[in-house]
């Protein structure tokens, strides 16, 4: 069961990530990455990840994606239009180069953690409830969230100012 | 918290709660800023009594560590070399605000916020004893004056703020070089423990070392002054500043190049210093006798001046290396003098700019028919400038002069042509702009001076009169604190006889 | 304690209360201040010198340090001696005298209160020049007078010629002021102080062998201090120009008190100065050199004042011969009687132009004796006086002078005397000019003059500005009342001062001032006193006075043949030898371009900045070609990210540094 | 084996009923709008109307699907996939009742009891934003961009204050887990009152001022009346659905009520006790087979004397049945289910009620009340709720 | 319950976050919308959150959760905040393509 809806999920977010990165259109894309983390968070859960999976569909999906979607919608963009003048480096070797990246990293991880290591079962999961999560981030992580606190505080003036119409 | 650090503190205060003004009350910001800087003036006074007391030992010490690792420490402190730069920076702050009060109309408040924080800067520098500590407020004087300039500045202020800002960055990344090689060697920034370390042979520099060390910190020092030839950022940055910026520019900020030569560049370097005293007295003295001639044919009142603070800081220099009790007390003696007459001048040249819009003189003329007072204070501050007895510029240069001449007779009689030309190019330019007829648009334009411009001018025409007559009140703590830096300065590395053989 | 300090006190006070509240004050205040302080000062002397009299030895008063630097210690300290008692009576004394004048002589004058505020801050100088007792406190005055001297000079500041020759007279005196400075420098170095008593002990005992360098140098510059404040070739250009101030100043200032600041300085330093033989050579020489030249002009000015000034230029160069022969005792005799004439001369001419609405030009005058004769009473007491004549004041100090530079050197001796009667010529000339003949006020017109009497020439062509001057004056009245009234008699204050001196020239040389001074001196060497010499010196002083009358009296047509025949000789003395052009040519205009073109323009705007601004371009250009990787296409810069992920896994990789 | 056995009867089951549920809700809603508005509403198809939403179904099923041109067609067809499928999930998270054991199967009226089921349920309603906003954008239609629009920033906007009311209670029952929740509420404070999270000691005050600013983000969540801005009929046609009909406006339609459903049943939980029961005990179990027997016996006596003459027929049928359940209510094993069901039931249907009787009663919105209603208003003040409850369980512990 | 299915390799896990991240890598390079850009980097953070959460398994502690929440946070107000930006370089600029916004070099 673990095995097919790794399997089918992973394949959902490859798929998704693919698709993402062929379509034209910003909608579909958004679309697809929104895929991509529906996806994802299963496999999250798959990992014992609960409360991430969930904080997952919540704010990236349920929050920021919607946010991506809402631009995209307010400024009506529509489908990529051949530009002008484009990179001509970015062109030619974006795929080469994240295809190396890929044999690369899949090489490394092959190397540093070999599969038969660690098998995930998602019973064995030993941690990611909220409790756990609540309890490591009021004590451990305390400072950092306090910092993320003022640094979302920040974001949002910014965005605020940012957006605002000119008075 | 002694007072010393609560007089770098309050300015910084000032100059958070000025930026804080809400903006319906930036017409306040003038009113707030100069109560406070009267404030910290007054509370300045308090300097005086435990310096003159012992001029020669710091006063009002704090050495706390700050940072750690590396070994940073807040270590100030005051002595009679620093007391009186101390005081005279927050003795024309108040005056600066009184100078700016109608002629800063927009960004009013960032404006005098960025005055209160260049005092906080020249009273760091002045009562630093850490060399990090010392660089931190030394750049940290650049940022106020680049605004001063870039923004309130007039046509070419860009051009003049990026000039000043990048010379005299230039200087001090040498200078932090250096500081950074001390610290390598010694382990600490710590001033007088470096200097301990060095003058007891315990940190053993070779000649070729210390004279490197040296130019690292003197190349950043005479930017500041500005020696010839390193000066000609000044008469740009002059002209574009806003009248505040030039006197706080020239009364204070150039006085951290000379204060730093003395403070740090002879009792660190003796050795160096002495080896090179030559070729620096004599760029001392081209500075002296060029700025003045190239003074002489400025059109413009502003860079005429700035030209004359570049020959006036040359003698400055030249007292420092004659490496005696006069030079090296008429040097820090007319560093105050400079302060005084050449900051009344820059305010009186504001003056005439605010009424008549022009810095050029021939623009002017005839001022002294329908501005009597305006030029009798003029007048008054160009017999200082140019060293006339009784008035402050004198003793410095009387005493610059004597040292020299004791340390080279040829240097005096060279710096000495200096004191003809400076008459020639100020009293041309107080003829040309004052004296004769007064054109229609003069007579228009140009009012008497006001009760407000008065009572900023009026202090400094006082000052002059006083520290050209009672010197005692300055000279001995001066001297006390010279003696220790003589004392502090080694011989020199190599046998460079004729320097001293008179 | 004698209080000497009240003595510059009281004009300080009084150039306080008129420079401060004068502009509300009437002039009757005004004038009662600025007179009452002065006559204050001046009996104060009286009181304090009748209480220290017979001052074998110097009266001190130290009051307070002024600087302290190591071992230069500079207090603040009056002395008084002798030579000092002279000083303070001749200034103070005549200065009350001219103050007097003054209120009369300006009494139509704007800026009266600030005439007074500045004729009291010059006393002030001055009586500290006189009463210091080192050498700083000394310069204090010397700048200060020179201040007042330049404010004075400028006091019509509205006229760029005075403001001209104000800045002219600042300025060269600040070139005499460079000697001063610097020998006041070696002196601390030699003697380590700067108080007169101490030097002068110290370098008594010097021997001469062993530091005549040393004391030929300090010497030599304070001669070039002495020249710049009383005029000395060739540092005398400033002083006829001078006359563009009103005419009191000329008398006090000009001629009787400030521009012997030098020779008063001289004497002062006398002990050094016979240290040193070959700056007394020099000393002589200048003054020699001075007085011929001086003389010579002085014969062919027109400008009454400017005949005066150059008198003064070469009378001070008498006494500047008499200090380098070693006879300071009649130098300073010499001082002090042609300060009585002199300032008399200054004050009648003053009386004359008066009286002539403001005209100076002497070709304008003529037979003025029938108009004013109080004034050409008194003035010819001062005329015989100078010249010579026997048994007055002058001629006493000449001869005394005379004989010393006699028994130094006969070749300077006769040059001497020819300039005498030279002196004695052109001041007869003058007054003949003006006195005797016909008025000739209406005579020439004012096309007449030179034409080339530019303003932005720095006023060395004194005719043009005559004409100017007289146009320009603000308060001037108007142009052709000068030619439509008679002249007029000048009011009992002006006159009453022109009395006194009169009768002070006339008897001011039976007191036999070197010998009073000899205590203040150092002892010169007495020799025999020959009959011949002063038979010889009054006859030149007489023989000049002929010549005069034959020339502008007898037959008045003779001075142009002369001046025909002269021809390009009398174009050079009459353009006083050209000296002005000569420096404008050599040192101003040089200094100035030479500033202008390559210290500023080149040196300083082209190659230091240029070199500066290079230095940025360098940075641009090299930034120039880095810039070209910087597209600023974010995409071209991501995949060079990417590009850089990949090599550095890719390293990692191969290289097995992940592990 | 069992457990898929029974999770497969139990989505069967919830399936059913809540499909049929939604089908009667709409029934329901015009109904009881009709009786505001003094009208009778539906009551020709079938006695009082209650076939008319099988007729409804039955015309949407089979009506032309029609395809605008200009739209874009995929996402124009998963935007109403999307948003019923998000709303459908909702459900599987919420419990009916507590566990129960039915012929020796031992389970909990819930179809999964996830740690995590109350972030379920916000993550499904934050997702439904997109089948609006897409259905907005797919229609290539300016009425729908601007509904699709507003319907997103809308959610997004009122999704903040929901989420702090939500995060209230969850301070007080210290879990996620809707079960949990339900039994911290599970108990009567002084013996008689109970501890329903409006009335909870010592937070009662607070979550009172929360569960109505939850109501009031709830309303805005689904679009409804007062903040039904997305679909103003006069101003947008109908906001982002105008280019749908047939099956696929079925679809949006079911997910609005299906939304309703699952906030309500959320409400009721967080706030309202869930199935715990008004009185203790012994009384709870009498009060609905009161209720139901005296319902029955009016229904029976209003047959007897029947308006119309259907009437006659029906009206004693339903009361039979009603009598029946009511009995059911007092049968031994059928009590454990039906007991807590039915306070739970009684609970959402009446935020149910409270819906339509807000949609009959209040005007609409301005758009930028709205949003300032939100922003300035509904989240500042559900922030200070959120630190005074904190605060309390700080200080008081838990 | 049923029995435990065959396991799945943790470095499967790793694996798809690699290919997730460089897709994202890619889609940013190739990519010439802004907007599309800016999700290609929220796709790269997803990619690491995934790697995060499974080393995190590995480990047994919620330090890797930890890490994907504030991951999560972070992105959030970088999205704010940057399309907050996207949306006054289309004000002003009328383009949303990122080859034709490079006046930075100019």
């Amino acid at each position: 069961m673990d095995t097919l809806l790794f399997a089918l999920f992973a394949g959902i977010a490859i798929l998704s990530a693919v698709v993402m990165i062929m379509q034209r259109h910003p909608v579909s894309s958004a679309l697809a990455l929104v895929g991509v983390m529906g996806s994802l968070a299963i496999l999250y859960l798959l990992l014992g990840a609960t409360f991430i999976a969930a904080a997952q569909l919540i704010v990236y999906a349920g929050a920021i994606m919607v946010l991506f979607l809402f631009v995209i919608m307010l400024l009506n963009a529509g489908a990529e239009p051949k530009p002008l003048r484009q990179s001509f480096l970015a062109r030619a070797l974006g795929f080469p180069l994240g295809i190396a990246l890929i044999a690369i990293l899949g090489f490394l991880i092959q190397r540093t953690v070999p599969p038969d290591s660690v098998v995930v079962r998602f019973a064995d999961a030993k941690a990611g409830s909220p409790q756990d999560i609540g309890r490591a981030l009021f004590t451990q992580y305390l400072l950092p969230f306090e910092v993320t606190s003022v640094l979302v505080l920040i974001a949002i003036l910014g965005a605020v100012v940012l957006a605002r119409k000119e008075t | 918290m002694n007072l010393l650090t609560w007089l770098i503190v309050l300015p910084a205060l000032s100059f958070f709660l000025l930026l804080l003004l809400p903006k319906s009350m930036s017409g306040n910001a003038k009113y707030i800023a100069l109560g406070l800087s009267l404030a910290i003036f007054v509370m300045s006074l308090g300097l005086l009594g435990p310096v003159l007391a012992n001029p020669g030992a710091p006063s009002f010490e704090i050495n706390e560590p700050w940072i750690e690792q590396p070994a940073i420490r807040y270590h100030i402190a005051l002595d009679g070399l620093s007391l009186w730069l101390v005081i005279l920076s927050t003795f024309l702050t108040p005056l600066c605000v009184l100078i700016s009060w109608n002629h800063i109309k927009d960004r009013v408040k960032e404006y005098y916020a960025f005055l209160l924080l260049l005092e906080v800067g020249v009273i760091g520098v002045f009562a630093s004893m850490d060399l990090f500590l010392f660089y931190v407020f030394w750049e940290l004087t650049l940022v106020p004056m680049y605004f001063l300039i870039g923004i309130w500045g007039h046509d070419r202020r860009i051009y003049a703020t990026l000039k000043f800002f990048l010379y005299t960055m230039a200087g001090s990344v040498l200078m932090l070089a250096a500081i950074l090689y001390l610290y390598s060697l010694t382990g600490t920034f710590d001033y007088p423990v470096i200097q301990q370390l060095l003058a007891s042979g315990r940190v053993a520099l070779t000649p070729h070392v210390e004279a490197l060390l040296f130019f690292a910190f003197f190349i950043a020092f005479a930017i500041k002054v500005p020696l010839w030839p390193l000066h000609t950022w000044l008469p740009d940055a002059h002209v574009e500043a806003p009248t505040a910026g030039s006197v706080m520019l020239a009364s204070v900020m150039l006085k951290m190049g000379t204060y730093g030569i003395a403070r740090f560049c002879l009792p660190l370097f003796g050795g160096a210093a002495r080896q090179y005293a030559g070729p620096i007295a004599a760029c001392a003295i081209i500075g002296i006798i060029v700025g003045a001639l190239v003074a002489m044919v400025q059109p413009n009142m502003k860079k005429l001046v700035a030209y004359s603070s570049v020959s006036h800081l040359g003698f400055v220099v030249l007292g420092i290396f004659s490496f005696n009790q006069q030079g090296l007390d008429g040097a820090v003696y007319q560093m105050l003098n400079h302060g005084v007459s050449t900051g009344a001048l820059f305010m009186l040249v504001g003056m005439l700019y605010e009424r008549q819009h022009s810095l050029e003189i021939k623009s002017y003329g005839g001022v002294a028919t329908v501005a009597p007072h305006l030029t009798t204070l003029f007048l008054i501050t160009t017999l200082a400038s140019i060293g006339l007895p009784l008035l402050n510029n004198f003793i410095g240069e009387f005493l610059i002069l004597q040292g020299a001449a004791i340390a080279n007779f040829n240097w005096a009689v060279g710096a000495a042509v200096g004191v003809i030309l400076s008459a020639c190019y100020m009293l041309w330019m107080f003829q040309r702009a004052f004296l004769g007829k007064t054109p229609h648009d003069v007579a228009h334009h140009v009012t008497e001076i006001n009760l407000r411009e008065f009572v900023a001018v009026a202090p400094l025409v006082i000052l002059m009169v006083w520290m050209g007559t009672a010197t005692q009140t300055f000279l001995p703590s001066i001297s006390g604190a010279n003696k220790i830096v003589l004392e502090q300065t080694r011989p020199a590395n190599v046998e460079v006889a004729h320097h001293n053989a008179r | 304690m004698q209080q000497l300090w009240l003595i510059p006190l009281f004009p300080l006070i009084g150039f306080l209360i008129n420079g401060l509240f004068g502009r509300k004050l009437p002039k009757s205040a005004i004038s009662l201040v600025a007179v009452g302080t002065v006559v204050a000062s001046f009996l104060w002397v009286l009181k304090t010198l009748s209480a220290i009299m017979p001052l074998e030895t110097p009266h001190i008063e130290t009051y307070a340090t002024w600087i302290q630097s190591g071992f230069v210690n500079i207090p603040f300290e009056f002395a008084v001696d002798r030579l000092t008692a002279v000083m303070l009576l001749v200034v103070t004394g005549i200065g009350s005298l001219i103050h007097v004048y003054a209120t009369g002589y300006m009494a139509e004058e704007d800026g009266y209160y600030r005439f007074f505020a500045y004729l009291n801050l010059f006393m002030f100088f001055m009586l500290t020049l006189v009463l210091g007792n080192n050498y700083l406190l000394l310069f204090v005055g010397w700048e200060g007078v020179g201040l007042c001297s330049y404010l004075l000079i400028g006091f019509y500041y509205l006229k760029n010629s005075a403001s001209t020759a104000g800045n002219k007279a600042f300025i060269v005196n600040r070139v005499g002021d460079f000697g001063f400075s610097l020998a006041m420098f070696l002196i601390v170095i030699q003697f380590k102080t700067l108080t007169f008593q101490d030097v002068m002990k110290q370098a008594a005992q010097v021997p001469v062998e062993h530091a005549v360098g040393m004391m030929t140098v300090i010497c030599l510059l304070l001669l070039v201090g002495a020249a710049g404040k009383s005029a000395q070739v060739p540092l005398h250009v400033w002083l006829p120009d001078a006359m563009e101030g009103p005419t009191p100043v000329s008398a006090l200032i000009h001629a009787a008190t400030m521009v012997t600041a030098g020779v008063y300085m001289t004497c002062r330093s006398a002990t050094i100065f016979l240290k040193a033989p070959i700056a007394m050579e020099a000393v002589a020489i200048v003054g020699l050199i001075t007085a011929v030249l001086a003389a010579t002009i002085g014969m062919t000015q027109w400008d009454i004042k400017k005949v005066f000034a150059y008198s003064t230029i070469s009378q001070l160069g008498y006494m500047f011969l008499a200090a380098g022969v070693g006879a300071f005792g009649p130098a300073m005799w010499h001082v002090v009687t042609h300060a009585f004439f002199k300032a008399l001369l200054f004050l009648g001419a003053g009386a004359v132009i008066y009286s002539m609405h403001h005209e100076q030009d002497m070709r304008h005058m003529g037979g003025l004796r029938k108009y004013i004769p109080i004034t050409f009473g008194t003035l010819a007491c001062a005329w015989i006086a100078i010249a010579g004549v026997p048994l007055t004041s002058g001629w006493f100090s000449k001869e005394a002078i005379l004989g010393a530079v006699y028994h130094h050197s006969p070749i300077m001796y006769w040059i001497a005397v020819l300039t005498a009667m030279v002196t004695a010529f052109y001041v007869s000339r003058s007054m003949f000019l003006t006195f005797f003949g016909e008025f000739r006020g209406a005579a020439v017109p004012a096309a007449g003059h030179h034409g080339h009497g530019d303003e932005d020439d720095h006023g060395h062509d004194d005719h043009g500005h005559a004409v100017e001057k007289h146009d320009d004056r603000a308060h001037a009245v108007a142009h052709n009342a000068a030619h439509d009234t008679e002249p007029h008699e000048a009011p009992f204050v002006m006159w009453g001062p022109l009395a006194v001196l009169a009768a002070l020239s006339i008897v001011g040389g039976f007191f036999d001032l070197p010998h009073f001074l000899e205590p203040a001196l150092p002892p010169a060497e007495h020799v025999a006193h020959e009959a011949w010499l002063e038979i010889v010196g009054s006859a030149a002083g007489i023989l000049g006075i002929v010549i005069a009358h034959i020339m502008y009296v007898a037959k008045p047509e003779m001075p142009d043949a002369l001046t025909a025949k002269l021809g390009g000789l009398y174009r050079l003395v009459y353009d006083k030898y050209r000296v002005d052009e000569a420096y404008d040519l050599t040192i101003v205009d040089p200094l100035i371009g030479g500033s202008r073109s390559f210290l500023w323009k080149g040196l300083d705007a082209g190659l230091i900045d240029g070199m500066v601004n290079g230095a940025g371009s360098t940075a641009r250009l090299v930034g120039g070609f880095a810039r070209w990787i910087q597209t600023g296409n974010m995409r071209t810069y991501g995949a060079w990210v990417l590009v850089g992920a990949v090599a550095v896994l890719a390293y990692l990789g191969i290289g097995g540094g992940v592990r | 084996m069992n457990f898929y056995l029974v999770t497969m009867i139990k989505l069967g089951l919830v399936a059913f009923v809540f499909l049929t549920a939604l089908a009667y809700l709409q029934w329901i809603e015009r109904k009881v709008i009709a009786h505001v508005q003094l009208r009778v509403g539906p009551n020709r198809v079938g006695p009082h109307g209650l076939l008319q939403p099988l007729t409804d179904t039955i015309k949407l099923l089979t009506k032309e699907d029609l395809l605008p041109g200009h739209v874009n067609k995929f996402f124009y067809f998963i935007a109403p996939i999307l948003s019923v499928s998000c709303a459908l999930v909702g459900i599987s998270v919420i419990p009916f009742g507590p566990k129960i054991n039915v012929f020796g199967v031992e389970t909990y009226m819930q179809l999964t009891d996830l740690n995590i089921g109350v972030l379920v349920l916000l993550a499904a309603s934050g997702l439904g934003v997109y089948g609006v906003a897409l259905a907005g954008w797919a229609s290539n239609n300016k009425y729908s961009l601007l509904g699709g629009l507003r319907a997103s920033a809308q959610m997004i906007s009122y999704e903040l204050p929901l989420s702090l009311a939500i995060a209230i209670p969850l301070l007080v029952y210290n879990s996620l887990s809707m079960r949990e929740i339900v039994e911290a509420q599970n108990r009567f404070q002084f013996g008689f009152i109970p501890a329903w999270g409006i009335f909870q000691f010592p937070y009662a005050p607070f979550l009172f001022i929360a569960f109505i600013i939850f109501l009031i983000g709830a309303f805005a969540e689904t679009n409804r009346i007062p903040f039904d801005l997305p679909e103003a009929e006069n101003e947008l046609v109908a906001g982002f659905h105008t280019e749908y009909a047939s099956m696929k406006f079925a679809a949006f339609f079911m997910a609005e009520y299906a939304n309703m459903v699952n906030i309500c049943c959320l409400a009721t939980h967080l706030f309202l006790g869930g199935w715990v029961p008004l009185f203790p005990a012994p009384y709870s179990d009498f009060v609905p087979v009161a209720l139901f027997v005296a319902s029955g016996a009016m229904m029976i006596f209003h047959g007897l004397n029947p308006r119309i003459k259907m009437d006659g027929y029906t009206l004693p049928a339903f009361g039979v049945v009603f009598i029946g359940l009511g009995l059911a209510h007092m049968a031994p094993v059928l009590k454990d289910i039906l007991v807590p069901l039915f306070w739970f039931l009684a609970k959402a249907g009446f935020l149910l009620f409270l819906y339509i009787w807000v949609r009959a009663t209040l005007p609409r919105f301005r758009y930028d009340q709205l949003m300032d209603f939100a922003w300035i208003q509904m989240f500042p003040a559900s922030l200070a709720c959120l630190f005074a409850v904190g605060f309390i369980v700080a200080w008081w512990g838990l | 319950m049923p029995p435990a299915p065959p396991a799945v390799p943790l470095t499967a896990y790793l694996i798809v976050s690699a290919i997730l991240f460089s897709l994202g890598a890619i889609g940013f390079v190739i990519r010439k919308n802004v907007i599309t850009m800016f999700m290609c980097i929220e796709l790269m953070l997803n990619a690491i959150n995934l790697s995060f959460v499974a080393f995190s398994y590995k480990h047994g502690t919620v330090d890797g959760h930890l890490f994907t929440f504030f991951v999560m946070v972070v992105a959030a107000a970088e999205a704010a905040v940057g399309l907050a930006i996207i949306l006054t370089v289309y004000k002003n600029r009328n383009t949303l393509m990122a080859d034709d916004i490079d006046s930075l070099k100019l």
